[in-house]
C-alpha cells in the first residue's frame, strides 16, 4: 500500500516533468518569437533538471539549472536580443522546411517507438558493468561523483579543462575587437600620480593671462 | 579511497602533453608578446608537432593502455598518429606565407591548429566512447574557431557558422547514439561493448546507426557531407588545405576503430551502412564535382569520393581492408597536401584566385607547377602507376576478397566518372589559352609540391615501407 | 519513492506556497484598484518626447564575450563543487590533479587579461 | 486509507503550515528590514526617515503595501504582456523560493537537502532572469538597457561567489547548509567560525553579494541618474512592489547566506553559560540583522561605481582573488592534514 502510494505519487511528478519538459521543447521550436523559444528552452531545462532529481541524480539537476538555466540560457538570450530579427521573414522559412521536417520527425519517432518496444539489455551486461564505484547509497552523489572524477576518471578531467581553454581562446578569437580612440581609465597610473606632477603653480601677472 | 595512476600511465599520453603543453607556453608567448612573436610562434608550433611525431615513433612498439583502457596507443594508432601529424605540419607550413601576406598574422591561429592536432591523436588513441567524444569535441571545437577566423570576411564567417552548426548537430547524433549503446551494453568502453554484444539487439543497431551518422559527418560521407563545399569554399585556403587533411585521417581513424574494436559482433549490420555511405560518397563525389567552377568546391566534392573509397576499405571489414584504408589515407593525404600547395600559389596581383579557368595555359607559364599539379591531378583520378592508383587498388581488392562485387565495381565505375573532371583541368592548363602568370611561388609550398608530387611519381618504385606499416597498424587492431 | 526524494517534497511544497503568494499579489490590483488608462499613461516612458526609435536595438557584443566567459567559469565551478566536497578523501593525486585543471585554465584567464577582454570600453 | 492520511496528507499539511509560517515571518521581516534600511540611511544624512504611520513610523511598510495595492496596473501598449507580469512574480518566487533549504535552527529547515548550498546558488543564478524579462518585455528603452547592464554584472559577480563557497565546502566536506554550521561548531566559539580564517573571502562575499542583488554602491541597474529607474520604470502598482520585495528578499537570502557559511548560522558566539540559553534563531536572527546593517551601511557610506570599474572590480581583482584563495586553502588544508574527514 504504501510502496503503491509513493509509486502514485512518483508517477505523477515524473508525468508532470516529461509532460510540461516536451511541450515547452515543442514551444521552443514553434513560438514566433525567438524570445519566447529561448525562455520555454529555459522551462524545458528546469523540467529536465525535475527529471534528474527523480533519478536522484540532485548534484546533477542543480549542475543543470546552474550552468544550463543559470549561464548558457542567459547567453542565449542575448544572442537572441542582440540579433534584430524579422520574425516574419524566419517563419517563412521555416514553414518551407516543415514538411521535410515532420517526416524526419514521424521516422524518428517511429524508430524510437519500435527501439523502446523491442528494447532489451545485452544478456551480458552484467559481466561488463564493474561494481559501482563508490557505494551507491552510502555517500551523496556529489561525494560520489567527486571520488571518481579526479582521480579514476583525470583523463576525461583533464581534457575537459582543455576544451574549456579553447572555448576561451575561440570566444576572444571570433569577438574580441578593440574600439580604435578609446580612453581607458588605469587605476595604477591614476593613484600613482602625485601632487608635483599634476599641479603647477604659476605666478600671473594681472592683465597678461598665460602664453 | 583514491584510485592513482603511475607516471608510467603517462607514457604512451607523451606527445598529446607535449602538445597542449606546448600550445599553453606558446599562448603565453603570444598574450605577452602580442604578434610580434607570430612568427616564431608559427615555427615552434611546427617543431612541436614534428617533436610529438618523434615521440611517437620513439615510444616502444607494443600495445599500450591507460587510464583503465580509455587511452590506446597500438600500430594502429601509431600509423595514423603520425598521418596527422605530418597533415598538421605540412598545412601549418604552407599557411606561412599565406598569413603573412593576407594580414591575417595571429598567433592563437598555430595555437588553435596545436590543440586541434592534440584533440585528432586523441581521438586516434580513444579507447572508449567518453574519449572519443573529447577528442572529438576538443577537435571540432578548435576546427570551428579557425574557420571563422577571418571573421571580416563574410565567407569565411559563414563556413565557420555552418561548419559549427551543422557540427554540433552530428555531435547530438553521436552522443545520442553513444548513450543508446551505453544503456543497451551498460560499459562505454569499447571491448567491453563488444563483448556485452554478442547477439545483437535493435537498441544497439540504433545506436549505431546514430553514432556512425555523427562520423560521416566528421569525414564529410553522403549523406551528412553537406556543409564541405561551402566550408572549403568559405575558409581561408590553407585552412581548407588543413581540414582536408589531419580531421579526415582522425575521422576515419575513429570510424575504423569503433567499427573492427566495439561492433565486431554485429559486422553485417554495420557492413550495409557502411557499403551504402561509400556508393553514396563515390557517386556524389564524382557527379557533383563536375560542374564545379571554383577549384576550393572541387576539391570539396573531390574529398567527399575520396572519403566514399577509402570506406569501401572498410565496408570489406576484414584485415586487408583495414590496411586498404590505411594505405588509402597515408596517399591520400600526400595528394591533398600537394594539390593545396598548388592551389595556395594561385596569387595574381597579391590576391587569391579560386577558379578553375584561371589554370589556363598553366603548362606555358609555370610549366614545373603545371607538370607537379597534373601529376597529383593523374594520382587523385587513381591512373597508374601514380600512388593514388594503388590506394584504390587496395581497397578495391579488399573489397573484392571479401565478396564485395557490387561495391567495387561501383567504385571502379565512380573513379572513371572522376577522372573526367581531373582530366578536364589537365587539359585547360595544358591546351588552353594561356592567362596572366602567377607570382612566384614561396619555398615552403614548392617544398610541399615537390615532396607530394615525386612521393605520387615515385611511389610504385618502393611502395614496401608504407605497405608494411599498414599491414602491421591493421594486424595490431584485430 | 526513495528518502532522497522525500526530503524534496517540503520543498516543492514550499514553492507551491510562494507561487499562490506571488500570485496572490499580482493578481490583487487587477481586482480592486482602479483603472482608466489612456494612450499618454499606457505609452513607453521617454523623457519628455514621443520614442521615436525602437527600444530593442543591437547591442555592444561585449555583453556576449562576458556571458560566454562567464559560462567558462562557471563551469569551473561546477567542476570544483565534487571536489571541495570530496577533498579530504581524494588525497594527493586528486589535489594535483585539480591544480592542473585550474592551471590551464588560469593560463587562458592570463590570455584573456592579456588580450584586453576584461576591459570594459 | 489511513495510511494515506498518516503517510502523506498529514505531513504536507505540517509541511504546508511551516511554510506559511515561514513565508509570513520573512515578509514581515522584510517589511522591517526596508523600514530599517531607510531609517539607518535617513541617520547616515542626519534625517528621520519614515516617522509617520505608526509609532516611529514602524508601519511604514504595511501602509506601503496597502498603496501599491489600491494603485492602477499600468501595463504600457507596446509591451508583452504575458513576459511584462511574469517578470515580478518569477522574480518574487525565485527570491522566496530559497528560503525553503534555510536552516535557521538547529533542525528547523523546511528541506533538509544534500546539496542545499548549490540550491541556493542555482536560485541566485535565476535571480537575473527577472531583471532580463522585465526589461525586455517593458519595450522601453531605459529599461532595456538596465537589463542588460544587470545581466552582465550579476553574472561577473556570480562567479567569485561560487569560489567562496567552494572554499567554505573546502573546510566541511559537504554541501548541505546544517552540516556547513555544524562545521564551525568549536569551543572557541566565533573564533571557531569562518570569517576568522576565510577573512578575504568573507569580503569577497559580502561585496560580490552586494553586487548579486544590485545594492547600492552596485546599484547600476536602477542608476537614477542615467537610467530613470532601470529596468522598472514601466511598473508600477504591485508588480513593482514585487519586483522590489524579489530584491529585498533576494538581500535577506544573502544575509541568512552569509551567516550561514562565515558566522556560525545559529551558534551562539561563545559557548558558555549565558550564551548558549538563548534559542538559535535568535543568534541567527541576530547574525541575519548585522549583515544587513553591513548592507544598509555600504548604501549609505559608498558612492556609486561606474560600469568599467564594477566590471574591473569584478572580473580582474575577485575572479583573480578567489580562485588563488581556493587553491592556498586547498593547499593549505591539503599539506597540513586539516582537511574534513
Amino acid at each position: 500500500m504504501r510502496g503503491a502510494l509513493h509509486m502514485i505519487v512518483y508517477a505523477l511528478f515524473f508525468y508532470l516533468f516529461a509532460g510540461v519538459c516536451i511541450a515547452s521543447a515543442i514551444m521552443v521550436v514553434a513560438s514566433r518569437n525567438p524570445v519566447y523559444s529561448v525562455l520555454f528552452l529555459i522551462l524545458a531545462f528546469v523540467n529536465a533538471s525535475g527529471l534528474f532529481m527523480l533519478m536522484g541524480a540532485e548534484f546533477l539537476a542543480m549542475i543543470l539549472v546552474v550552468v544550463y538555466v543559470g549561464a548558457v540560457a542567459v547567453l542565449f538570450l542575448f544572442v537572441v536580443m542582440m540579433l534584430d530579427v524579422d520574425f516574419a521573414e524566419l517563419r517563412q522559412g521555416a514553414l518551407q522546411y516543415l514538411p521535410i521536417g515532420t517526416l524526419v520527425g514521424i521516422v524518428l519517432l517511429a524508430e524510437l517507438l519500435l527501439v523502446v518496444g523491442a528494447w532489451a539489455i545485452a544478456p551480458h551486461v552484467a559481466d561488463v558493468i564493474a561494481a559501482p564505484i563508490p557505494p551507491f547509497y552510502s555517500v551523496s552523489n556529489t561525494e560520489a561523483l567527486g571520488q571518481v572524477l579526479y582521480t579514476r576518471y583525470v583523463y576525461f578531467f583533464q581534457v575537459a579543462g582543455v576544451i574549456l581553454l579553447v572555448a576561451m581562446i575561440g570566444a576572444i578569437v571570433l569577438t574580441l575587437r578593440h574600439k580604435p580612440n578609446i580612453k581607458r581609465q588605469d587605476v595604477s597610473q591614476q593613484v600613482a600620480r602625485t601632487k608635483a606632477d599634476a599641479i603647477e603653480v604659476v605666478k600671473v601677472k594681472s592683465g597678461q593671462g598665460l602664453s | 579511497m583514491s584510485e592513482t595512476f603511475a607516471v608510467r600511465e603517462l607514457v604512451p599520453v607523451l606527445p598529446e602533453i607535449v602538445l597542449v603543453l606546448g600550445a599553453m607556453t606558446l599562448l603565453m608567448v603570444g598574450a605577452f608578446r602580442g604578434e610580434r612573436a607570430v612568427a616564431s610562434i608559427n615555427w615552434m608550433a611546427i617543431l612541436l608537432l614534428i617533436a610529438a611525431g618523434a615521440i611517437i615513433v620513439l615510444l616502444p612498439a607494443e600495445r599500450m593502455e591507460s587510464f583503465g583502457g580509455s587511452f590506446v596507443l597500438e600500430s594502429y594508432a601509431r600509423f595514423l598518429k603520425l598521418l596527422a601529424l605530418i597533415g598538421s605540419a605540412t598545412a601549418m607550413l604552407m599557411s606561412l606565407d599565406y598569413l603573412e601576406r593576407e594580414q591575417q598574422n595571429r598567433f592563437e591561429y598555430p595555437i588553435l591548429i596545436l590543440l586541434s592536432t592534440a584533440g585528432m591523436l586523441m581521438l586516434i588513441s580513444a579507447g572508449d566512447l567518453i574519449a572519443l567524444y573529447l577528442g572529438l569535441e576538443l577537435m571540432s571545437l578548435s576546427l570551428y574557431v579557425v574557420a571563422a577566423i577571418n571573421r571580416d570576411s563574410v565567407r569565411s564567417t559563414e563556413a565557420g557558422l555552418k561548419y559549427f552548426v551543422l557540427g554540433a548537430l552530428s555531435s547530438g547524433m553521436l552522443l545520442y547514439g553513444a548513450s543508446l549503446i551505453y544503456g543497451f551494453t551498460g560499459s562505454v568502453n569499447f571491448a567491453a561493448i563488444a563483448k556485452a554484444s554478442a547477439n545483437g539487439g535493435i537498441g544497439l543497431v540504433f545506436g549505431l546507426v546514430f553514432l556512425f551518422a555523427g562520423f560521416c559527418f566528421k569525414v564529410s560521407a553522403v549523406p551528412f557531407h553537406m556543409w564541405t563545399p561551402d566550408v572549403y569554399e568559405g575558409a581561408p585556403t590553407p585552412i581548407t588545405a588543413f581540414f582536408a587533411a589531419a580531421p579526415k585521417v582522425a575521422g576515419i581513424a575513429m570510424f575504423m576503430r569503433v567499427a573492427i574494436d566495439a561492433f565486431p559482433n554485429i559486422v553485417p549490420q554495420w557492413q550495409q551502412i557502411v557499403i551504402f555511405v561509400a556508393i553514396a560518397s563515390m557517386l556524389l563525389g564524382a557527379f557533383a564535382a563536375i560542374g564545379q567552377r571554383n577549384i576550393k568546391r572541387l576539391m570539396a566534392y573531390s574529398s567527399i569520393g575520396h572519403m566514399g573509397f577509402a570506406l569501401v576499405g572498410l565496408a570489406a571489414g576484414t584485415m586487408q581492408g583495414v590496411q586498404g584504408v590505411l594505405v588509402y589515407m597515408a596517399i591520400y593525404v600526400a595528394m591533398t597536401l600537394g594539390t593545396f600547395a598548388c592551389i595556395l600559389s594561385m596569387r595574381r596581383d597579391g590576391k587569391m584566385v579560386e577558379e578553375i579557368s584561371d589554370l589556363a595555359g598553366l603548362a606555358r607559364t609555370n610549366p614545373a607547377m603545371a607538370f607537379f599539379l597534373a601529376m597529383l591531378l593523374f594520382s587523385l583520378a587513381g591512373i597508374p602507376p601514380l600512388a593514388g592508383f594503388f590506394a584504390k587498388f587496395y581497397v578495391f581488392l579488399a573489397a573484392i576478397q571479401a565478396g564485395l562485387f557490387t561495391l567495387a565495381v561501383i567504385g571502379v565505375l565512380a573513379s572513371v566518372v572522376g577522372a573526367y573532371y581531373y582530366l578536364m583541368i589537365i587539359k585547360i592548363m595544358y591546351f588552353d589559352e594561356a592567362a596572366r602568370p602567377f607570382e612566384p611561388m614561396p619555398y615552403q609550398l614548392k617544398a610541399v609540391l615537390a615532396v607530394s608530387g615525386l612521393f605520387n611519381v615515385l611511389f610504385f618504385v618502393y611502395p614496401r615501407p608504407l605497405v608494411e606499416a599498414a599491414s602491421a597498424a591493421a594486424k595490431s587492431l584485430f | 519513492m526513495s528518502e532522497l526524494l522525500l526530503d524534496y517534497l517540503p520543498l516543492v511544497i514550499f514553492i507551491a506556497v510562494a507561487m499562490a503568494i506571488g500570485a496572490a499579489l499580482l493578481v490583487v490590483p487587477f481586482l480592486v484598484a482602479y483603472k482608466q488608462p489612456d494612450p499618454e499613461k499606457l505609452s513607453a516612458y521617454e523623457c519628455g518626447f514621443n520614442a521615436f526609435d525602437d527600444a530593442r536595438m543591437k547591442f555592444d557584443v561585449r555583453f556576449y564575450l562576458v556571458a560566454i566567459l562567464f559560462i567558462i567559469f562557471d563551469l569551473e565551478v561546477s567542476f570544483l563543487f565534487p571536489w571541495a566536497v570530496a577533498f579530504g578523501e581524494l588525497g594527493l593525486f586528486g589535489f594535483w590533479s585539480m591544480m592542473v585543471f585550474l592551471g590551464v585554465l588560469t593560463v587562458g584567464f592570463i590570455y584573456e587579461w592579456r588580450k584586453g577582454a576584461l576591459e570594459w570600453d | 486509507m489511513l495510511e494515506f492520511w498518516t503517510d502523506y496528507v498529514w505531513p504536507v499539511l505540517v509541511v504546508l503550515a511551516q511554510s506559511v509560517l515561514l513565508l509570513v515571518i520573512l515578509l514581515i521581516a522584510v517589511a522591517y528590514i526596508i523600514y530599517a534600511d531607510r531609517k539607518i540611511w535617513a541617520a547616515v544624512q542626519l534625517r528621520r526617515g519614515p516617522n509617520v504611520v505608526g509609532p516611529w513610523g514602524l508601519l511604514q511598510s504595511f501602509a506601503d503595501l496597502l498603496k501599491f495595492v489600491l494603485k492602477e496596473p499600468v501595463i504600457p501598449s507596446g509591451a508583452n504582456k504575458g513576459l511584462f507580469l511574469l517578470a515580478p512574480f518569477v522574480t518574487c518566487v525565485l527570491a522566496l523560493a530559497a528560503w525553503a533549504v534555510i536552516p535557521v535552527n538547529e533542525g528547523w529547515v523546511i528541506a533538509n537537502i544534500n546539496v542545499g548550498i548549490l540550491y541556493i546558488f542555482a536560485i541566485s543564478s535565476l535571480g537575473v532572469y527577472g531583471i532580463i524579462m522585465a526589461g525586455w518585455a517593458s519595450n522601453s528603452k531605459y529599461p532595456f538597457l538596465a537589463a542588460l547592464r544587470s545581466a552582465a554584472q550579476m553574472v561577473s559577480y556570480e562567479v567569485s561567489i561560487g569560489f567562496v563557497i567552494v572554499t567554505v565546502l573546502l573546510c566541511v566536506g559537504s554541501l548541505n547548509l546544517s552540516e556547513i554550521v555544524d562545521a564551525q561548531d568549536g569551543k572557541y566559539g566565533m573564533f571557531n567560525w569562518f570569517w576568522l580564517p576565510l577573512l578575504p573571502m568573507f569580503v569577497i562575499f559580502f561585496v560580490s553579494a552586494l553586487a548579486e542583488t544590485n545594492r547600492p554602491p552596485f546599484d547600476l541597474v536602477e542608476a537614477e541618474s542615467e537610467l530613470v529607474a532601470g529596468f522598472m520604470v514601466e511598473y508600477g502598482s504591485t508588480p513593482y512592489m514585487m519586483l522590489m520585495l524579489g530584491e529585498y528578499v533576494a538581500i535577506a537570502t544573502m544575509c541568512a547566506l552569509g551567516t550561514i557559511m562565515f558566522l556560525g548560522g545559529w551558534l551562539a558566539p561563545f559557548p558558555v553559560a549565558p550564551f548558549t540559553w538563548v534559542p538559535g534563531v535568535i543568534w541567527f536572527t541576530l547574525k541575519c540583522l548585522f549583515m544587513f546593517f553591513l548592507f544598509a551601511m555600504a548604501k549609505a557610506i559608498v558612492p556609486r561605481y561606474r560600469y568599467d570599474q564594477l566590471m574591473r572590480l569584478g572580473w580582474k581583482v575577485f575572479l583573480p582573488i578567489s580562485l588563488a584563495m581556493v587553491v592556498i586553502v586547498a593547499g593549505v588544508l591539503q599539506f597540513t592534514g586539516l582537511a574534513p574527514k
